[in-house]
């Protein structure tokens, strides 16, 4: 069973579970969909992905 | 009658929401629907008056005095009937969900200002436990009598109520809720207001203030303390399906972050099987969405804080029909009768649609 | 992998069509869903693509390179895909199901007039069935290859069919047919003529003539015996799931009547578990009706009979995603399989909607 990761989501606080990530990788926040990038695997850290704000212009 | 199987009649079944309850007891494993009555329809084919329900059913509509004892009676009446003859339907059933308005308030007094007149059984109105399950689980579950829950009641109740729950709100400021709404909350009796011409792509103001469901959702409310003033407003939108209600409180630690506000989401809804937490950075439904519930028993809720004025923003979309009456209802009924809460009501919803 | 669930997974599942078949799978009690591809989404949650998902699964779409050996592969890939990459496809599964067009038509002469040009594969055209169960099934049910339908070939189809079936059209008269369909036809890619203020309210002929479903409609009823010239057109309408096909023939025999009419639709569809036969003399839903099967894999079939003219006006409405597509698709997957033909297709659609 490979090892399991969890961490909390710096945006929304969601509890997120990660199997077989590396670092640098970007993952996705199951709740509020914001992107994270995976800074170390030991202790297990993410932190918000630069990423612009997509805008409607409605 | 097998045994395993509970035997449930449906009382004004001919109606948008009666329909909607039909629909979900014909596709329920542990149901078996005996008698459905509407007076003007008796005798005739269900599917000629719910046509999606074609090919699915042969049962036909029966007179309320045919009706026999059942296991469960559901009662779809006009507001002001299910109150003047509970008696005789408590005769027949020993446990009955009223969708009505009749038994939503516990309060005689509060009743009477609200719908302009004495309610007509009083002794009966703490017997029954109101039928928001999110708010209310086990006493349904030992429950005889429930009532069903106000549409847009429901979306105001489960979009503010995190906020109540964790005490984050300024108790002492306004709270300004606006539904917007779809022609189904109508009924399906046509007026001039409902002809097609005159009610297609309106953005109408039809019930500014006044609204009946606000005594609900004071009564909700306050179970977490004091409740402010709450204000309803009601716009008809271009929807047949659906309510978004939109809600305005005011925090009262303006040092709270949103990561607060979804920790007290969080708490109020982890674990509840219909209600979903919709915010999100990016995507083309970022905010609950009525359309893309239609149909299912969800009340998809979110929230937005203006970090400048304190100002959350709660909002909650759901289906007047399913989560607002008939989906609400069904998961009552489950409860009470001991089955898995979601079953019957895996409807995922549609998209697009 | 549990011995008695049947692992399948979807090729291209953010499309529309993809999520369409991906809510049904997950509703199926005999189906694991293996993986779900798509390059653009690869590594992200399904419900971030399909929002009313959310809640009922954790799945992530993958990269088609990743695709693992499984019981059925269902192909919802652009047209045009599935024809060049076959054979890496077949060595995955022992049946496929392709939604695309690529392997409807028998003939390859004839997909290259459709289609504009050559089939990439022509050798597997007649190792594919034709996935229309209705007029298919015995040959469906020991297929290892199926091809999907086109949406508005099958409403057209379907509509006609009786009437061909009992031989009662004059083959020497011109066969019309307009359908009027909704926007999700288009897919999930927005363009200028799909951009809300230009395709809201439209009732907008885009396909007057050259309509590539018709070689469908050509090779399905020449099952029947030689086909009259079929003319098709489509016309946009205000709607976002839904097929009203409407089709003009003429009888050879001028002394038919409604009662003849009524006894070919009969016996075309007195067995089918998903046709309904809608021609009614009262009420709101006379003739068969897109909105009320959205969501539902019906397909509502009516007919009209002009005795001065001899004229028989023939009406089929589904969901274009559904009977049109993912839910045929189901539909086959179960006759495939040895399952009930209407496991997890048990959906009445939804009234008021």
């Amino acid at each position: 069973m490979p090892e399991v990761l969890v961490a909390e989501c710096p945006e929304c606080g969601a509890e997120i579970e990660v199997t077989d990530v590396i670092e640098g990788e970007i993952i996705e926040c199951p709740d509020c969909g914001v992107e994270l990038e995976v800074r170390s695997l030991n202790p297990f850290v993410l932190e918000l992905a630069p990423q612009e704000e997509e805008d409607w212009g409605e | 009658m097998s045994t395993d199987r509970l035997s449930v009649s449906i009382v004004g079944a001919s109606g948008y929401t009666g329909g909607e309850l039909l629909r979900l007891l014909l596709g329920h494993p542990n149901i078996e629907i005996k008698q459905v009555t509407s007076e003007r329809n008796a005798g005739r084919y269900v599917h000629f008056v719910h046509p999606n329900l074609r090919g699915h059913t042969r049962l036909k509509f029966t007179s309320a005095s045919e009706l026999q004892p059942c296991d469960l009676l559901f009662l779809c009446l006009p507001h002001g009937q299910a109150q003047t003859r509970i008696d005789d339907f408590a005769a027949l059933a020993p446990r009955i969900i009223d969708l009505s308005a009749d038994f939503r308030l516990r309060d005689p007094t509060l009743y009477e200002r609200w719908y302009g007149r004495p309610h007509a059984a009083p002794e009966w109105l703490d017997r029954f436990v109101y039928g928001l399950p999110e708010l209310h689980r086990d006493e349904i579950r030992s429950a005889s009598y429930v009532s069903g829950v106000g549409c847009n009641a429901t979306a105001t109740t489960l979009a503010l109520w995190p906020l109540f729950q964790a005490d984050l709100v300024d108790r002492d400021r306004d709270v300004i809720i606006e539904v917007k709404v779809g022609s189904s909350e109508g009924g399906n009796s046509p007026s001039e207001a409902s002809h097609h011409p005159e009610r297609s792509g309106v953005v109408r103001s039809f019930a500014p203030t006044g609204h009946r469901h606000t005594a609900e959702v004071i009564q909700a409310l306050s179970r977490t303390g004091q409740v402010p003033p709450i204000h309803l407003s009601a716009t008809a939108v271009e929807l047949v399906r659906g309510v978004l209600a939109t809600g305005h409180a005011f925090l009262k630690d303006r040092g709270l972050t949103e990561r607060d506000l979804w920790k007290a989401y969080r708490a109020a809804y982890r674990d509840e099987p219909f209600v979903r937490i919709v915010k999100e950075r990016q995507g083309i439904y970022r905010y609950p969405e009525p359309k893309i519930v239609a149909g299912s028993n969800h009340a998809d809720v979110g929230f937005e804080l203006d970090p400048e004025t304190g100002r959350v923003v709660a909002l909650c979309a759901i289906d007047n029909l399913m989560k607002g009456a008939a989906g609400t209802a069904v998961q009552c009924m489950n409860l009470m009768c001991g089955l898995p809460e979601t079953r019957g009501l895996e409807f995922t919803g549609l998209h697009p649609v």
